[in-house]
């Protein structure tokens, strides 16, 4: 970590926390388990960028940004971020398959996400695009004295996105209440960062440089995220100011879809043995006991299969909505 | 009762962006040069002053990112009017205006509106050249979503300003740099009907023709001209393009049977394309001659002097085209532009 | 002498990129995907291995810069053909493309060309929704100094890739999706004709069918139900919407004396609705009924199955215009499609 | 000057590049100086930024990169770089006045100036959108193996376009042969940088960051700017890589015409004393002697009024040159 005693003296994480925080990644990831192992059946119709692996950074959301007037935007990957919210996952399966319930009424998909009543604000398919409606909703909430931080989710390559750097700046500049959140997976699609930035780039470095607190921390390290998460939000509550936190992580299916692709050979055995062995649920059987474990996975497996029952059974909206809400 | 004030095009921008910020108090008011003291124009004089410089602001050259902040602002609740200085510097912002501002209120079927104006002013003459002068109207009337809106006089661009701001949707509120200066009369309270209804500036049964913004002062000035020869005119008057009063298009070529299109476009699909496209498509048989186009040519707007004259149409083309098609000779001397072809007015100086 | 090839049309694109690479040592090929595994579904296959990874390369997430990195390239002679996996990417370079690229050449009297091609692909189906579908042709061909394609067959794809390449100005290369997998013959060689010339695909004195991409697939199944019931018609591919094949078009309205046109962009300012304001000013009387247009809605293209369900205008829509105006029952049962709408055939999976 | 010890050993400049360097701030000085005469005329019929103030900073570009291989882009305020790196005069001046023997033939103006024999490959009206160019050429240069460096001027308030970011990422991953000159005169229009960056932004320090060397300068000590020239031309040459240059300086007219306006008070009156003081001029009379002054003057004075004269005299293009020359 590149700031300490900075922060408050932080509380360790109780058992209490630790537990619903495993409870949490592991429902993300059987959920995202659930949508690739549905996929094959072409029912659902829709790009799907899934978040195995990176749960970490989603999962302690609720609990920590508990408040709606905690808001999060995000990017295309961005299941892990709205179900770590609390974002409804009824709503969001049937988004998934373009029905009437689903959360936009199946006109936005898994790329365009929104739960406003968690605090899951909206999340946008074009890479860095979301991230100055993020900026826009904590400058609004100064306008409006609300209460509240705004989290912005992206993940390296929007690093590389001109907007990306003129909202930082921005958010500098009026000391606006915003925790940016890098997930750093090394890829964009296929591409490994030394294609698209200088080497030896430290991403939270050289955000440092433009004038912000920074945070790099281990992404697939559930405690470890969580205490991050904690310093930031003291931080940014204190200091009235932003912070921007660097998670590494890995992606362990391919970019965009419901298999795994690294028969392609993009990423290096060794990377992917490391970052597989360090997974955020491979203490998931020392933290949680044997019993704890069989009564999540029995009450999560019940929550996704009837929420995707749901969503099977679900109607299409007509399709004469699809020319309606044009105008408000 | 106080008689019908007279004001010019730039206050009556200045008196709506004031009363829309007394009315919200979290609209906010922001864009390069919002706050300096040239105050764009004089169109938001005073406004810091009075609102302060949380809702009133110049900003970084970022205008993609600040299209973003506007949206984000806009969907919690705070309405924004960002200024462009240019038309010409909204293409950087166009991923904000185009992906998010037109489609989130669709998108999210509904769960948010997108309240933003864009003020875009399109330069003209004085050199502007091919990167200050575009008039791209056409690039946004284009993009479902988004409203599109072009007044042509002082009391419309109050009205219409209002309006934009108080529509929970995103409007492009484009407004003619040379139509700052013009006076005109303008009412004591508007009764904010919505964007969409175009003006009948003058009636005849004639010929119809149809225009918006800056090129309204060059349509009243060839319909004006015709009266006094005898041709008679409807004018419309636009005011919104997107959308489109099509119906008083229509019903006034039920009559006239005969319709001009004025646009400062280039003509390649332009609005007067659009229109004319419309006109076929909807009432074929009301035409009795072939429509005309006047716009913009399909080229960049050129810098030098000589080069803009007789570049950009106007009244002369209108006259031209009724002169044939009403095989009559038009007296239009008086009217022509007797100062240098590049500015609006004889005081008018540069550099912008 | 080997006969006719048939190929895709990826493997058309890739051949035309890859006859390029070699003919010209200095042109450069990069954009989003372009060198790696899936190599923009194919059409850039093997060309990082065989030209190396300076002139065929990946590119960071910087549509804005590297477009203006292309343009900088192009002044010096050094062409690029760059790649967005869909166009609705480009819209974040609409600075770089309507401010430099479009008038490099004209605004600097000449003194330098602008040699880019881009090549923007055109999302459809399984769920690509408001932002990866869109069809925006019409705002890059409103601006001067950029020139527009958009190839409908493998044969057209490679031959037209080749003249923009070798064209000196911007050229848009609008690629539809759903034309990717289609095969087609496919000649030996090009006399690299300049681009601007529409192609009549059949011949028929009944009426004019207009059409683009993929929307002459569309096109030709209409025409051939319209055949087999014995209506004949001219179906025209204009390869390029700018510069426009007008004197085809008119020559065509002029035989047949009706018209429809398709375009998959949306309704209003669409392409169609340019051609059918040309024929109407250019040559009125030649119409004998009003022209049809058949186009998308002006709604952003939603993203579930159901909704994008008759959605998109297709042989249908023409269908049903021609047994209305020719008063005539016509059969077309067997063509329509027997499988998912929102792919282009059986074999096609998304989420891609 | 933040790097030291990476260059090689600089030689004094000698007497000889001295005398240069102040004539050609000179010149530049009176031609803009011309300009600002001449445009109450109204015969000037386009927006200019002059570059009074700021002219050590193109001053020293035709000694130093002399080849037109050496390629120059800028933005909107390029006066001094189009002459400083040797573009035609007379061009110059019939394009201000919109005349057919103008660089561009009249149809560009001050914002699009010029000049490719001399190496100025081009200058644009919208902020940041040159940079991405620059870089091009850059690149270009890699391909065709042609010699040369590119040099890419801007102002302070392109530092918050997206592009100058995108482009400068582009440039340091592919590690082009690049000088990026940043003159920053602390305004962007009226504004101070107060309101458009971080409180405290130090250009130079937040741009290294980003993964490229960096030298501050003062943009008004004519060999101060020179040295550091050399210096970065040097490291480009011998390393490789790009570099970038931030040099401090001060406009003394209005932003855009020929007025002086700092009775509208945007800049405070002791910020503007010390930037008078400072002005790059002051040291003309030690450094010069008064003969060499006065033939100074006389040959300028001579230059630029043989250059207006033929300006005032040439016809213009005929207004359908208007519809010439769209496509190649
Ligand atoms: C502006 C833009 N360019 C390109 C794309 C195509 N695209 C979709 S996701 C993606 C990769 C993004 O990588 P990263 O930001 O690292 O997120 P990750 O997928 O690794 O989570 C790209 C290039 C896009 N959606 N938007
Ligand atoms: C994209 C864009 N936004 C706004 C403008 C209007 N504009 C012209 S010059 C300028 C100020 C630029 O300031 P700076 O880069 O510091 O250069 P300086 O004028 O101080 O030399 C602005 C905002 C523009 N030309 N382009
Ligand atoms: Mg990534
Ligand atoms: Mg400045």
């Amino acid at each position: 970590m590149i700031i300490t005693g900075l922060f408050h003296k932080m509380k360790k994480i109780s058992k209490k926390d630790e537990l619903d925080l495993y409870y949490s990644i592991l429902r993300i990831r059987r959920i995202e388990e659930k949508i690739a192992k549905e996929y094959i059946n072409w029912k659902i119709r829709c790009p799907v960028h899934l978040s195995i692996g990176q749960e970490a950074i989603g999962a302690p959301l609720k609990k920590l940004f508990k408040s709606y007037k905690d808001e999060v935007v995000s990017g295309h990957r961005a299941h892990s971020h709205y179900l770590g919210k609390g974002g409804d996952l009824k709503k969001f399966v049937c988004e998934l398959y373009g029905k009437k319930n689903g959360s936009s009424g199946g006109k936005a998909g898994s790329m365009h996400l929104t739960d406003k009543k968690s605090g899951f604000i909206l999340s946008s398919a074009i890479v860095g695009n979301s991230i100055p409606i993020g900026v826009g909703l904590a400058y609004s909430k100064r306008i409006k004295k609300e209460k509240g931080i705004v989290l912005i989710f992206f993940g390296d390559a929007a690093v590389e996105t001109g907007v990306f750097f003129e909202s930082l700046n921005f958010a500098i500049l009026k000391k606006l209440q915003v925790i940016f959140i890098c997930e750093n997976n090394f890829y964009s699609v296929y591409s490994n960062m030394k294609y698209r930035q200088p080497q030896n780039r430290k991403i939270s470095e050289m955000v440092k440089g433009i004038g912000i607190k920074t945070i790099k921390s281990n992404g697939n390290d559930p405690i470890k995220v969580f205490e991050t998460y904690c310093k930031a939000k003291d931080y940014v509550k204190r200091f009235k100011k932003p912070i921007f936190l660097e998670f590494e992580t890995f992606r362990h299916y391919e970019h965009c879809g419901f298999l795994k692709d690294d028969h392609l050979n993009y990423r290096k055995k060794s990377e992917i043995d490391y970052w597989l062995k360090n997974d955020c649920l491979r203490k998931l059987h020392t933290k949680v006991n044997k019993k704890k474990l069989i009564f999540f996975e029995k009450k999560i497996n019940k929550e996704i299969e009837t929420a995707f029952n749901i969503a099977k059974k679900s109607n299409f909206p007509r399709n004469s909505e699809n020319k309606k809400k044009l105008y408000a | 009762m106080p008689k019908k004030r007279i004001i010019t095009f730039a206050e009556a921008i200045n008196e709506g962006l004031r009363f829309s910020l007394l009315k919200n108090k979290n609209l906010l008011c922001f864009g390069l040069g919002v706050g300096d003291p040239k105050e764009v124009f004089g169109t938001t004089k005073n406004l810091q002053k009075q609102f302060g410089n949380q809702r009133v602001f110049d900003i970084p050259t970022s205008e993609n990112a600040m299209t973003g902040i506007a949206i984000g602002c806009a969907i919690n609740r705070c309405p924004v009017i960002m200024t462009h200085q240019r038309l010409d510097f909204s293409l950087l912002a166009f991923d904000q205006i185009v992906n998010n501002a037109a489609k989130i209120f669709y998108m999210f079927n509904g769960q948010f509106t997108v309240p933003i104006t864009l003020r875009l002013i399109v330069g003209k003459g004085w050199g502007q050249g091919p990167t200050h002068a575009q008039s791209l109207q056409s690039l946004f009337a284009h993009i479902p979503g988004l409203k599109v809106v072009m007044p042509s006089n002082p009391n419309d661009a109050k009205k219409m300003l209002i309006q934009s701001i108080e529509d929970p949707n995103p409007v492009i509120y484009i407004e003619h740099r040379w139509l700052h200066d013009q006076k005109g009369h303008i009412e004591k309270s508007f009764n904010s009907k919505k964007i969409g209804k175009a003006n009948l500036l003058m009636k005849g049964n004639d010929i119809t023709i149809v225009s918006n913004s800056f090129m309204t002062t060059e349509a009243l000035i060839a319909a004006k001209i015709l009266r006094s020869n005898g041709i008679y005119a409807d004018l419309i008057d636009l005011c919104s393009i997107k959308p489109l009063d099509e119906k008083a298009i229509l019903k006034s070529v039920k009559k006239t049977r005969r319709l001009i299109v004025l646009d400062d476009g280039h003509d390649f699909l332009s609005i007067a394309s659009e229109i004319i496209s419309i006109v076929t498509i909807k009432q074929f048989d009301t035409l009795k001659i072939s429509p005309k186009k006047i716009t913009m040519p399909n080229f960049p707007v050129p810098t030098g002097y000589s080069l803009t004259k007789n570049f950009y149409p106007g009244h002369k083309d209108v006259i031209k085209y009724c002169q044939n098609i009403f095989d009559k000779n038009i007296k239009y001397d008086n009217f022509s532009n007797k100062n240098f072809h590049d500015v609006p007015h004889i005081r008018f100086k540069g550099p912008f």
